[in-house]
């Protein structure tokens, strides 16, 4: 047995600091997903698959696509970022890790930002990275890949944030994957909306710059307010 | 006022005042509404326009005003139930969703009745519409959340949490589509705005149908309450008490 | 042993009050636990010792009554009780993709700064050498159990709750167990548990009997 | 203590007869289904609301939306279809009922169907019953709406079968929900090109007999292997 | 006790062979149980209790070695096999969403016909009278695991595999079930255990101790 000294309350002072603690929750869930390998793959195949769907379903025809493809590639990316949300929290929960987190004396608006950044680097990021090379297949007018890009960068974030909240919510119950869904896909239809009008304006030769302005406000918004709420609701799942 | 506060937080007060005051509501309601159908149904003349199907408006726009009103509702008693743990304000925002829910659905379900000969079109991606249909959505997913999590302590907070940023994006919603819509298809259009040129005979029976159907509103959620105070206090004296008088 | 209000303890409840789906768990329960003892909660299945341990942790706040740490009601220092607490439920707080090392790592830095060659040695102690890498869902049950007890060892934390620590133990890990906890009172810690097997500590012990609803003192 | 006579090796006569267990599966599915209740509303919510995402994300032009809108209906039919079935199998893998169905003397195909029929009437016909309000709302020529119904009721069934499959194999993995997609989403791209093109052609007046013979025939092909196949992975899952 | 062929046994496996990650659990293992024999498997964290009972009941074909039903290779009457098992695993079977009636009908109904009092009996057997219909995931650990053992009083079969049945049971609800397996033992039937408790049944019973690789009376 590791003799030790004789335990005694807590000094604070020498507790973990907070950028440790942020930089250590990151690495972890980053840990996990790399380990997992299918965190990271499964939502740009989704992506990829279900934007793809499109041209068996709708038709081929370069025309016809060219016209729904801003649409088309913002609601996958939309669906896409939705249905990664399930590992945000889900085994954490089911294995304790959870608990352990919010007995934690770290703050927690910061851990769960750690997790959700950490969630959009491996889910998020390599939607936003492809979305040009399904913009091509999808006959895109070449102006509107940028802008594509860029209210993807903008918007998947913020989607991830909301996104977080719901998970937060549901987490606790035995059935799951569309019940998230139901909940976060109407508040996110703003996103949505600027993210797929930018592209189809600038296809338009009108500016954008506006559409960028609104995206990024939503996304100061969602990330003020959206670890806050995800870890009232943690505290609400786990009860 | 802190006492009054408290005193409101009690079901059982809440119980016995909403009593008191229900058979007042019934009876204002009561003549609010005969007067208000009367006159729209009977007396309003016809449009020049819309003709008959002017009417549908007696009950379309009280019912599309008060959706309106559900979400603020609802997250103004969950800040309560969150802030206070004030359970009278979590069965208040319980019995708001699907009434909220309701009243969505009828706006849209008469706005789509009345659409038909209008526009000739029952559905149409117009701003107001989309925002009413995004909002219904909103109030299910409040709803279910509500019968998914088992325990009603639980549930009462999430769903605190769940109407209060939903309340937060209820306007970035509505401006969004508002936003998208007018730059789309500005022209074919028609106007929803028919209050300013119209005289008073339409919008007079119009106000005395919003206030009889606000009336209905409110005792809708009133008897839901009270029914809900019952079934979480069925095991408190004063409610087994009312059950063994009759 | 003093009931009621108690300055000097660590972990004080007074006039608990808690009820499950109608049924009343416990009323007007008070305990306190102090540095250098071990509280043993006991009852029977369903008897609510659980919901105790999850209350006094914060994690479950359907209840009524008051806690005290140190004198002074918990949710006016939260912080300061956090960093001086460990606890382990049901569910082991082990994840299961990654390994013990990663998963004590983790665990122990959202708490204290910890050197790689301390989770090493807990992990040798445990009895898990040769495991350090392997990830947790290629454990037995019995070996998850114990990557999770061997936050005991890199702990810092004063105050011990465990719920059941030693379901699916063996006799010897369990032996070991009990060592460790009478370790910890003895150097001035305070551990609260629950567990169904017959506990056998060397050092002060008491009993609080959640079937009874008081606490008698065993030692 | 009950007193029971000595035990003795199983006379297999007295066992359950297999229609008897066969409705008790179904049974009991249906009402783990309506005690969730989501489990009945969410696939319906999830597909109106991702219905109605096209038009926010698209155009709300009906020109348009009518042309794409048979397209969207199977798409969002196919994923709706998908997400539900993670309820499938997985609460049962983990809380061991699934254990206890591998090890039951049942045949395992009847056991698998039965819990495919009740998937099947809870996520998959109200989705079914739903469509023709989703068509009039994007505009789908008239014409269509029979076709499309029928082209749904056969199709759908076909989507729960294959993807059951896909669960079965991925009912043991830690993550889920998006893996579940990636496997099943191809495997079904037939029924969505097939049944996509019923409604479309039916637009343009062709006829659509051979369409429905060819769902017909995948509906007999899934219903014939993919209960077989779905059990065999399920033995390897818990493995 | 007959080791290697036995013609009269209820299961025997003979040879058996695991490894896992490369670690060999077990290398000629050969044991049998017959009816009216308690066979108790024991082993340290690890030694692949588990792994093993896992193997015997079909849910696990990692392994090399022959397994015998009454003298017959299992695999060759699989179904007249089953028909007489009864398993229960770490995982307890029991859906949290049902009721402990509904499980249990459920589970029942799949091996023989069984009555609705039946069930309602077993229930109060086991301590769950006015539980009945609960949803089991408002139940306690103990009490969702005492749903999974109302099984063996409502299931007709001859062999019990049970594994680390007495977790999380109360000392009241254990010593009931070490009765309950001595009744079945006494009558005729076989049981297979697994815990790391120090079991007290008064039927015949046997050790299978995987740290050793070898069978030992005990009794
Ligand atoms: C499904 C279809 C429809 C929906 C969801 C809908 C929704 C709404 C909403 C939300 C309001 C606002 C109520 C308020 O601000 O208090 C409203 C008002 C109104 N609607 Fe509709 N509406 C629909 C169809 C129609 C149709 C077809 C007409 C007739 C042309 C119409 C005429 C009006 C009028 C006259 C008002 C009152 C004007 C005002 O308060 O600004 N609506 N509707
Ligand atoms: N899923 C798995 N994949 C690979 N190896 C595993 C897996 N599960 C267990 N093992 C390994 O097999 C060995 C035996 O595990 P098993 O669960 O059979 O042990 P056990 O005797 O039941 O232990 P306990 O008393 O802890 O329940 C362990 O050493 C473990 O590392
Ligand atoms: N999630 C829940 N919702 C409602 N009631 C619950 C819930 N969990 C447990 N209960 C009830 O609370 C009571 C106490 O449960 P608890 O888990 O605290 O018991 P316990 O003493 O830990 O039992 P065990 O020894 O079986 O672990 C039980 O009667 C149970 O029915
Ligand atoms: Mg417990
Ligand atoms: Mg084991």
């Amino acid at each position: 047995m590791t003799d030790k000294s004789p335990v005694s309350v807590a000094d604070t002072q020498t507790l973990t600091s907070l950028g440790k603690a942020f930089r250590s929750t990151l690495s972890r869930d980053l840990l996990i997903a790399f380990k997992r390998r299918n965190d990271i793959l499964n939502p740009v195949m989704f992506f990829l698959i279900v934007v793809s769907l499109f041209p068996l379903g709708v038709s081929p025809d370069p025309q016809q696509l060219s016209v729904i493809a801003a649409g088309v590639i913002w609601v996958s990316a939309l669906l896409a970022s939705m249905l990664s949300l399930d590992n945000l929290f889900r085994a954490d929960y089911e294995d304790g890790s959870l608990e352990q987190l919010l007995l934690s004396p770290q703050p927690l608006y910061f851990m769960v930002l750690a997790k959700n950044i950490s969630h959009w680097l491996v889910s998020g990021l390599p939607v936003v990275l492809l979305s040009p090379v399904l913009a091509y297949m999808l006959y895109l007018p070449s102006e509107a890949y940028g802008t594509l890009f860029i209210s993807l960068l903008i918007g998947t974030p913020v989607l991830s944030l909301f996104g977080s909240i719901g998970v937060a919510l549901t987490v606790g119950l035995g059935s799951r994957g569309l019940i998230l869904a139901v909940i976060v896909l109407p508040l996110t239809t703003p996103v949505l909306i600027v993210g797929a009008k930018a592209v189809a304006d600038v296809s338009f030769g009108l500016p954008v710059g506006t559409h960028f302005a609104i995206l990024g406000a939503m996304l100061a918004l969602a990330l003020t307010i959206a670890p806050l709420a995800s870890a009232a609701a943690l505290k609400i799942s786990v009860n | 006022m802190w006492l009054w506060f408290s005193k409101l937080g009690s079901p059982r007060w809440f119980y016995e005042l909403s009593g008191k005051w229900l058979p007042w509501l019934y009876a204002a309601m009561v003549v609010f509404m005969a007067v208000g159908l009367t006159w729209a149904l009977l007396f309003v003349p016809a449009d020049y326009q819309q003709g008959e199907t002017i009417r549908i408006m007696y009950v379309h726009v009280p019912v599309a005003s008060i959706s309106l009103a559900c979400f603020p509702l609802m997250a103004v008693a969950g800040t309560i139930t969150l802030v206070w743990r004030m359970k009278l304000a979590d069965m208040v925002a319980k019995c708001v969703a699907p009434i909220g829910a309701w009243f969505s659905g009828l706006a849209l379900l008469s706005g789509a009745i009345w659409g038909e000969p209008i526009w000739g079109v029952w559905w149409t991606w117009d701003a107001r519409l989309t925002s009413m249909l995004i909002q219904f959505f909103l109030f299910i997913g409040v709803i279910a959340l509500r019968s998914a999590i088992e325990s009603q302590d639980a549930a009462a907070k999430a769903c605190a949490i769940l109407a209060i940023v939903g309340a937060i994006n209820v306007p970035i919603i509505k401006y969004s589509v508002e936003w998208w819509n007018t730059l789309h298809q500005p022209a074919s259009r028609i106007s929803m705005d028919p209050m300013a040129p119209n005289p008073p005979e339409i919008w007079v029976p119009l106000l005395i149908m919003i206030a009889g159907v606000y009336l209905f509103f409110i005792i809708t959620l009133l008897l839901r309450t009270r029914n809900e105070i019952l079934v979480r206090e069925r095991r408190s004296k004063w409610v087994q008490d009312l059950v063994r008088k009759g | 042993m003093t009931i009621g209000s108690n300055p000097e303890a660590l972990l004080e409840g007074r006039n608990l009050y808690c009820e499950r789906d109608e049924r009343v768990l416990f009323e007007q329960l008070s305990f306190s636990v102090q540095g250098g003892q071990l509280l043993q909660v006991k009852g029977s299945n369903g008897s609510g010792k659980t919901t105790l341990l999850r209350i006094l942790c914060g994690l479950n706040d359907s209840f009524e009554g008051e806690l005290y740490f140190q004198g002074q009601l918990i949710e006016e220092q939260r912080d300061q009780y956090l960093a001086s607490l460990l606890y382990i439920g049901h569910r082991s707080g082990v994840s299961r993709i990654l390994s013990p090392r990663e998963n004590l790592r983790w665990s122990g830095a959202l708490h204290y700064p910890i050197a790689d060659a301390d989770i090493d040695d807990a992990l040798a102690e445990v009895g898990l050498r040769g495991y350090e890498d392997v990830p947790c869902h290629n454990l037995s049950a019995g070996q998850q159990q114990r990557v999770s007890l061997a936050r005991l060892l890199i702990g810092r934390a004063v105050l011990w709750i465990l719920d059941e620590p030693f379901t699916t133990l063996d006799v010897h890990a369990v032996a070991q167990l009990e060592v460790r906890l009478a370790h910890h009172v003895k150097n001035g810690g305070a551990v609260l548990v629950t567990t169904h097997h017959d506990l056998k500590v060397d050092c002060r012990h008491d009993v609080l009997d959640l079937d009874a609803s008081r606490v008698r003192s065993s030692v």
